[in-house]
């Protein structure tokens, strides 16, 4: 492996460490809820991710419409693939919390609709791209479907917001407030978790460009061959 | 109530999985690369 | 004077294969231009570019000196396999309705003229889902010539056709082409237009290369 | 003009079909009318259910009548290619989808005039108690969900998973004009208009999917 590389893997594992610290051993139990409050750390850094993923496959897919250069669309593709994942983690650990917190797996709480809703719509974002074999139509029809879905988030989640308002709402975060460690801990893990997705992204992304470009020449080692042949044959 | 023990457990494996995910990730990626330029000779081979 | 049609650096890829690499073409009026290759070389997939109904990876399609534009697109005919017909339509309604499609000013009329010459006209109540392959490709060609394109693209257009209306599409492609049509034609037959003078053009691994005449 | 010329013909010729192959309007219509009597009937008739319940239930009812009409449109424009000749009209290619949206919206109409007086006997529903907001909900809630379908089947047009992925997009991304019909009938049910920020809900979604499909169709109108 290169230098850079070690770096960046050092560097990662190092940030991987003091956030496990913060989260578990510096940063204090909270008030109330106790050591659960620590699943917070982890869940509400993987939302931002998702949110952040899916925030930049809704905006590459655009300049991809704009300036038709594939690097663009491997990288909304890749990054709404990251995004799912995450969101899948927001979910999981987000279920957990309910049940140390309300006791219960599931609630129709506005930010957990949302979050599953969010689910759904990559799933078919991932799906439409697979199942398009024209390589231009899919990045063309996955753009616009990125960008249109990532438009319709807010719109989901306000009308979420106004629909649980009129119905009890079993969930409020009042009366937590985070003493300062508990922030400092909360913001270190959004910058790990965002290194995080960032370097994931752009490994992913030479790798998905790198794949395109051997595809590519594959196609042309085997048109030279077939010329070549033919050229000897006649 | 969850265990703080299970809680750090949790966290500590989702950690080292992701870490060493990057580190496959990086693998592959050069092994990739490796094969982009393998091509790449062979093309220029044909070429002449 | 400009071409009817230029094509210039042409590339597509389907999933993985590309299939146009870098395509050349011109057409200029009066024209005809066979296109020959292999079958899976990508000369439908051509044809589906040059039209404007796939947008090619890289490379620039010009009709008529222009990019193309919804309102170019009155000026162009296209049949492929596909005959783009509706099955719950009688075949006087599906010329029909092409035909108020490209505002024609005499639309009856044009589509009692061409249920006439595609030999259709006994049929014309019938509905197209009923249609043999060869009423079904007669039709298609009356609705891709019903508005008197001025650049024809047609992939194999004799597929099916008997004898004497392959005479007859020889006859109005030639009758075009004197009225200074462009016609990019794509058929494994060669018999079927013998009498027409045809620049052959030979599509091999994604480039255009210029073919035998038959 | 160009535009408004090749609309109405699109929609004529989807009349005329429509027209022609009844039977398949009639037996779409049935299974929504089976829907609507095993509703009633797990749900033990009238008078079980709030008015809540009552008014989402109806929306999901309208909702799968309209992916019926969806799909059989899509089915009948595949048939040797027609839909691709889309592709060639001589005017925006976005005229395909208003064309579509407008087809879809009478379809569904029809199938509601049927549907809602019914599903209101079945269920004991009161739905005489206001005609006019009802029919306005119902056309403005019908107008946003044809429209995001319509988007959605142009979408997947040569997606190889299109009958499964349609429904699956077409929920998720109308939540917000489900839950804001609902809210609506329910209030209507009881006797108010109802909150008037899910009228503006529902109004938005009508403006920004008449639109926003109207300004991206051209990237993705083709073969």
């Amino acid at each position: 492996m290169k230098k850079w590389q070690w770096t960046l893997i050092s560097l990662l594992g190092i940030g991987m460490i003091v956030s496990q610290y913060l989260d578990f051993i510096a940063s204090p139990p909270e008030a109330q809820m106790g050591n659960v409050v620590r699943i917070l750390y982890f869940h509400v850094a993987s939302a931002i991710v998702a949110f952040t993923a899916f925030g930049i496959t809704a905006l590459l897919g655009l300049v991809f419409l704009v300036r038709k250069q594939w690097i663009w669309d491997q990288m909304a593709r890749v990054s709404a693939e990251i995004g799912m994942v995450y969101t899948t983690f927001v979910l999981i650990s987000g279920s957990i919390w309910g049940d140390a917190v309300w006791n219960t797996w599931w609630t129709w709480d506005p930010t957990l609709t949302t979050t599953l809703i969010l689910w759904f719509l990559y799933l078919a974002y991932i799906l439409l791209r697979a199942s398009i074999t024209d390589r231009e139509r899919a990045a063309k029809v996955a753009s616009v479907y990125g960008f249109i879905a990532a438009i319709d988030i807010p719109v989901i989640h306000q009308s979420v917001t106004w629909w649980r308002g009129i119905h009890p709402n079993v969930i409020t975060m009042q009366g937590f407030n985070m003493p300062p460690m508990m922030v400092y801990t909360l913001m270190f893990s959004f910058v790990v978790f965002l290194g995080l997705y960032a370097v994931i992204l752009w490994i992913s992304t030479m790798m998905a460009k790198d794949r395109d470009d051997l595809n590519d020449l594959r196609e042309l080692a085997r048109n030279a061959l077939a010329k070549y042949d033919e050229r000897v044959g006649s | 109530m969850i265990m703080l023990g299970y809680l750090f457990a949790a966290a500590a494996v989702v950690w080292v999985g992701t870490f060493f995910y990057v580190v496959a990730l990086l693998q592959r990626q050069r092994r990739l690369r490796l094969e982009l330029e393998d091509v790449k000779r062979m093309l220029e081979e044909i070429k002449e | 004077m400009s071409h009817l049609l230029e094509l210039q650096g042409i590339q597509k890829s389907l999933g993985h294969r590309s299939v146009l690499n870098g395509a050349d073409l011109t057409i200029d009026a009066g024209e005809i231009v066979w296109l020959v290759g292999p079958n899976g070389s990508g000369k439908t997939t051509l044809i589906k570019v040059a039209a404007g109904m796939s947008t090619p990876g890289k490379g620039t399609v010009s009709w008529f000196g222009n990019r193309p534009s919804p309102r170019l697109r009155a000026r162009i005919g296209v049949l492929l396999d596909a005959s783009f017909l509706y099955g719950e339509l009688t075949a006087e309604e599906n010329l029909f309705y092409y035909a108020r499609i490209y505002g024609l000013q005499d639309a009856r009329q044009k589509v009692q003229e061409w249920l006439e010459r595609v030999r259709l006209h006994r049929d014309k109540h019938v509905l197209v889902k009923a249609f043999s392959k060869g009423m079904k490709q007669r039709l298609a060609i009356a609705r891709a010539f019903i508005h008197q394109p001025e650049v024809l693209f047609l992939d194999e257009p004799y597929d099916g056709l008997d004898v004497a209306s392959s005479q007859h599409l020889t006859a109005w492609l030639k009758a075009m082409r004197e009225a200074g049509t462009g016609i990019l034609l794509v058929s494994h037959e060669d018999t079927a237009f013998r009498g027409l003078s045809v620049r052959t053009l030979k599509l091999s691994q994604g480039r255009l290369i210029k073919g035998e005449s038959p | 003009m160009n535009f408004w010329r090749v609309l109405w013909s699109m929609v004529g010729k989807d009349l005329r079909i429509e027209w022609r192959t009844k039977q398949l309007f009639i037996s779409s219509l049935s299974f929504a009318l089976l829907l609507v009597f095993l509703m009633g009937l797990v749900l033990y008739g009238s008078g079980n259910m709030t008015r809540f319940a009552d008014a989402g239930l109806l929306w999901l009812l309208i909702m799968m009548a309209g992916l019926f009409s969806l799909n059989r449109q899509d089915d009948k424009e595949r048939w040797d290619g027609a839909i691709y000749a889309a592709t060639l009209v001589p005017t925006d290619r976005s005229v395909l989808f208003y064309a579509r949206v407008i087809s879809h919206l009478l379809f569904v109409a029809v199938m509601e005039i049927v549907l809602v007086p019914l599903y209101s006997v079945v269920l004991g529903t009161s739905i005489q108690v206001a005609w006019g907001p009802i029919i306005l909900v119902l056309l403005m809630g019908t107008i946003g969900f044809v429209a995001v379908g319509a988007m959605l089947t142009s979408l997947a047009l040569t997606s190889s998973l299109r009958e499964i992925l349609v429904p699956l997009m077409i929920f998720p991304l109308s939540v917000p004009l489900l839950l804001g019909a609902v809210e609506v009938t329910s209030s209507i049910l009881q006797g108010n208009w109802g909150k008037g920020v899910w009228w503006a809900v529902i109004g938005a979604y009508d403006v920004l999917f008449l639109g926003l499909p109207g300004l991206l169709y051209d990237f993705i109108a083709e073969v």
